[in-house]
């Protein structure tokens, strides 16, 4: 059977290209960069490399590229290290209620630790407020985190206005830009950011590598602590073959921006309309323009998401419902509930993201098998429009489990 | 994550759909929790003169659990008397269910309460009638 | 140049047959394991399969395997993550002397936190005393780190013993088997260990990925906060094809483990006696039965280390002085001034540690180069029998630079 | 780590060994630290009458850093005049090493300490004769 893969905000294959450049660095290349002999040199020649790739496709300094384990481990990182380095300045934190759950977990973290934290609403396109976030901000407020767009619903956030009001208040910015690194253009300087999370497997680069941009002069302390890799800032023998793969998506991402998001951009418009001409009682989550190309989250009534990722999958293609990591909990997406969805809609919700192996084609077929699937699980299902009502006022957030 | 039976059933779920001339209906779950459960039952006789469930089906909005469990469910209790429906046992059902993740057992078990509840209902209503 | 590689304890080249192993999740099984859809059970499939290869290879439940991104953050995890979950319980720890900068720097940060940390001192030859472990404990110690082998002199700690004196105290125990694992047998219920650090590229797997074994029922603070991932103790998308490396490289290691462990004993007896034969006013390091198969550490009189390793490096051999991580500062080897080492003796210290593709061959190549090297180094330098006395004694610990 | 031209020094060190008929020898570092060197000098004269170092060698125990910097100004200073020499600049000395990584700066430099040790010492004997 045909397998189309349209979930490339949960992960992307490696491109065949990084491999090639990461080959070298597996058997041949393969020193310890710390080492005095020429194996080490070699490794080291590949870290300054890569170090140099992922600095010019932000604007930054090699200096300034920290590399980690992934987005997961720079969000940490970012979060922790940034509010323990300021501590002695203030104690407050502003973040979002759409973060992903690195942001999020760490900050709750941190509020068990003498932090406090304003988790800022968004409004129904996801999209927080400029008033909001000044308002926030008080003479403790050390650090502001707000993501460059928003995984499941592909909001891209306005971090070049929130960077200029952190400056002008004397308060870092870290934005999680895990989703559109690669994708969207970043020009730390212009943008006003100090801290910044990639991931390699987001962008056809590899798994378990990432980095966090820190602007020079920015405190941090370090989290793993060992050997004093990366400029002490995060310890561990690098992951050298890991690393030049990353950069080298990175310099392939820059390079195919400005094509590939136009197609992506235009291909999820397409499934968009389709979808919604196809079938009814479905809605577009996120906003209709500022989103990252090639994403498209919809809520269907009246049907649970996982059936339907499900069948989808007996199709062949390959998507998700909710974030990929919600899998571990049933309360239903806090980024969709976060923009206003019933609980019944956000249980409802289907995430299409489309990546560089993605045509018209696929998107046919998708918008062919969707609409019966739809169709079987709404005559399976006991809500209606009718009686719908009833059950949407179980969104309340205190209800659990 | 699930086994083989549970998906078949998922894909071809059997008894799906209202029950046009049910004697009760059972309604459980909660669509905040991912979901909701309607067994619809149709009551009649044994040789023996007991009650039984001469037909079943459900309505189900939830999860691959959710909807195999109901179809599982209702296959297994079809033709079984109400006195032994009532006491459908849970741990069975999950045998049946061969292996969910522990975080699924809830929706995993769900259509023995939605048979227990559309029992319930069909003696309120013969006490009132 | 023939260019011959003797640096394994710092890193290793991938095995062609891990390599082999990782490919199919580099861009066709890439899927992100928490996903539904059959990219993510055939993720899933890979993770589970590695999960069950560690765990064998140590004779622990796959459960109790938590995948990291390698020793160092095996370590810190192991040591903030038992720490603060046994907070209540106690605030001592007890380490050594001659641990990784992963563990001592992770201690260091620990006292600055609220624990006490005693950190035992070693003998000679590099082996702790466990009178002296026994007399350290006290009511209030909740954790107890010695490694398995010291990186450096290859001296192996009696294990087996500290885990009966921790289980016998109800005490955790965490041993850093970072130099061990695969090389030297391991088995958690015999030598009742809580709690062990592995990483890949010791053992001809990939950088980037390691291992932290947690005994089931040992309490843990995650330390990197997101998604769940790894039973909710490490988050962070898995480095699934890393990930598999490990795990084939654990088999690999495990397979090969008797055969290998006796060719590189005997290649190291070999050198050892070689050089000693041929070149005077050398010592070997550690003790000279007890130690990991294939390192060989010398000290060489009224010579500097990295002078040595350069001169090597021309001659097409790589081998290390101190740790790999220590040419970060000019302070010589902590664990050979622990081994009671002047600072003269340990900044003549020469580290060779063979691997799978050394050979007989090689040996008598490095017997061969090594002699003149020294004879040119010794006859270039200030020092020499008669007056060396007067410099050995700055080894005090205090004289900082 | 390091440029060509150490390494090529640290290859090739020039002027190493003991000088027999050294006028004077200064010694500094600390094998502590890592680095050791002795820097003899032979003092002669110009023809305008001035006193110069008309030979010198260097005995280094010590990294690369250390070795490449002692022959690199026992060339540089071969000839110049005592008080010339005394004056040589560790600045300029850091740029004959080419970028040497920072924590090895200080043995990059540890030879212009060592040929001003050697002077000075030379003109202690003097004084003393
Ligand atoms: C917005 C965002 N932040 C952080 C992460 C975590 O990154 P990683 O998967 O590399 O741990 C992800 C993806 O999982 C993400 O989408
Ligand atoms: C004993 C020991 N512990 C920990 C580490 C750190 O492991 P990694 O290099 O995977 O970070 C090393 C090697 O560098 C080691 O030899």
């Amino acid at each position: 059977m045909k397998r189309i893969y349209m979930d490339h905000a949960a992960t992307s294959p490696l491109d065949a290209e990084v491999l090639k450049a990461m080959e070298p660095f597996f058997s041949e290349k393969f020193g310890n960069s710390s080492s005095l002999h020429s194996f080490g040199k070699e490794a080291k020649g590949g870290l300054d490399w890569a170090r140099e790739k992922v600095a010019e496709a932000i604007n930054a300094k090699p200096k300034e590229i920290i590399f980690t384990s992934g987005g997961t481990e720079s969000d940490n990182l970012a979060l922790k290290g940034i509010a323990y380095a300021y501590r002695s300045k203030g104690n407050h934190i502003i973040t979002t209620k759409i973060e992903h759950h690195a942001v999020l977990h760490t900050c709750e973290f941190l509020e068990k630790n003498g932090f406090d934290v304003t988790y800022l609403g968004v409004d129904k396109y996801g999209f927080v407020d400029l008033d909001e976030l000044r308002n926030a901000i008080t003479d403790k407020t050390i650090l502001v985190s707000v993501m460059h767009a928003n995984n499941e619903i592909g909001t891209i956030e306005p971090v070049e206005e929130i960077g200029k009001i952190c400056r002008e208040n004397g308060v870092k910015f870290h934005t999680d830009a895990v989703q559109t690194a690669g994708k969207v253009p970043i020009d730390v300087e212009k943008m006003n950011i100090d801290a910044l999370s990639i991931s390699g497997h987001k962008i056809y680069g590899p798994k378990g590598v990432g980095v966090l941009y820190l602007r020079e002069g920015t405190s941090l302390e370090p989290q793993t602590l060992g050997g004093g890799h990366e400029f002490g800032k995060r310890s561990g023998t690098e992951n050298i073959a890991g690393i030049v793969g990353l950069g080298k998506a990175m310099e392939l991402a820059v390079k195919r921006m400005a094509r590939e998001s136009v197609r992506l951009a235009l291909l999820q418009d397409k499934l968009s309309d389709k979808i919604q001409e196809r079938v009814d009682g479905v809605k577009l989550n996120g906003h209709p323009e500022k989103r990252l190309p090639g994403n498209a989250n919809f809520s269907f009534d009246f049907i649970e998401g996982e059936g339907l990722i499900m069948h989808l999958d007996m199709e062949g293609i390959a998507a998700s419902t909710g974030s990929a990591c919600s899998t571990k909990s049933l309360e239903p997406s806090h980024v969709l509930t976060a923009i206003g969805l019933s609980h019944v809609q956000a249980h409802g919700s289907l995430r299409i993201s489309l990546g560089k192996d993605n045509t018209e084609e696929d998107v046919d077929y998708l918008v062919g098998v969707l609409p019966p699937i739809i169709k079987k699980l709404r005559e399976m299902s006991p809500l209606n429009k009718d009686n719908v009502k009833e059950f949407e006022n179980f969104g309340d957030s205190e209800h659990k489990h | 994550m699930y086994g083989d039976k549970v998906m078949e059933h998922f894909r071809n779920p059997h008894n799906f759909g209202e029950l046009k001339d049910a004697d009760a209906v059972g309604k459980v779950g909660n669509p905040t929790c991912g979901d909701l459960m309607w067994i619809y039952i149709k009551v009649g006789k044994n040789e023996k003169g007991e009650e039984i469930i001469s037909d079943i089906t459900f309505k189900t909005f939830g999860c691959v659990a959710a909807i195999a469990n109901s179809s599982i469910l209702t296959d297994m209790v079809k033709g079984w008397t109400l006195e032994k429906a009532e006491k459908v046992s849970k741990e069975d059902l999950l045998k049946e269910m061969d292996g969910v993740p522990p975080i699924k057992i809830h929706c995993s078990i769900l259509a023995a309460d939605g048979v227990k509840a559309a029992i319930k209902e069909y003696r309120e209503k013969k006490r009132k009638e």
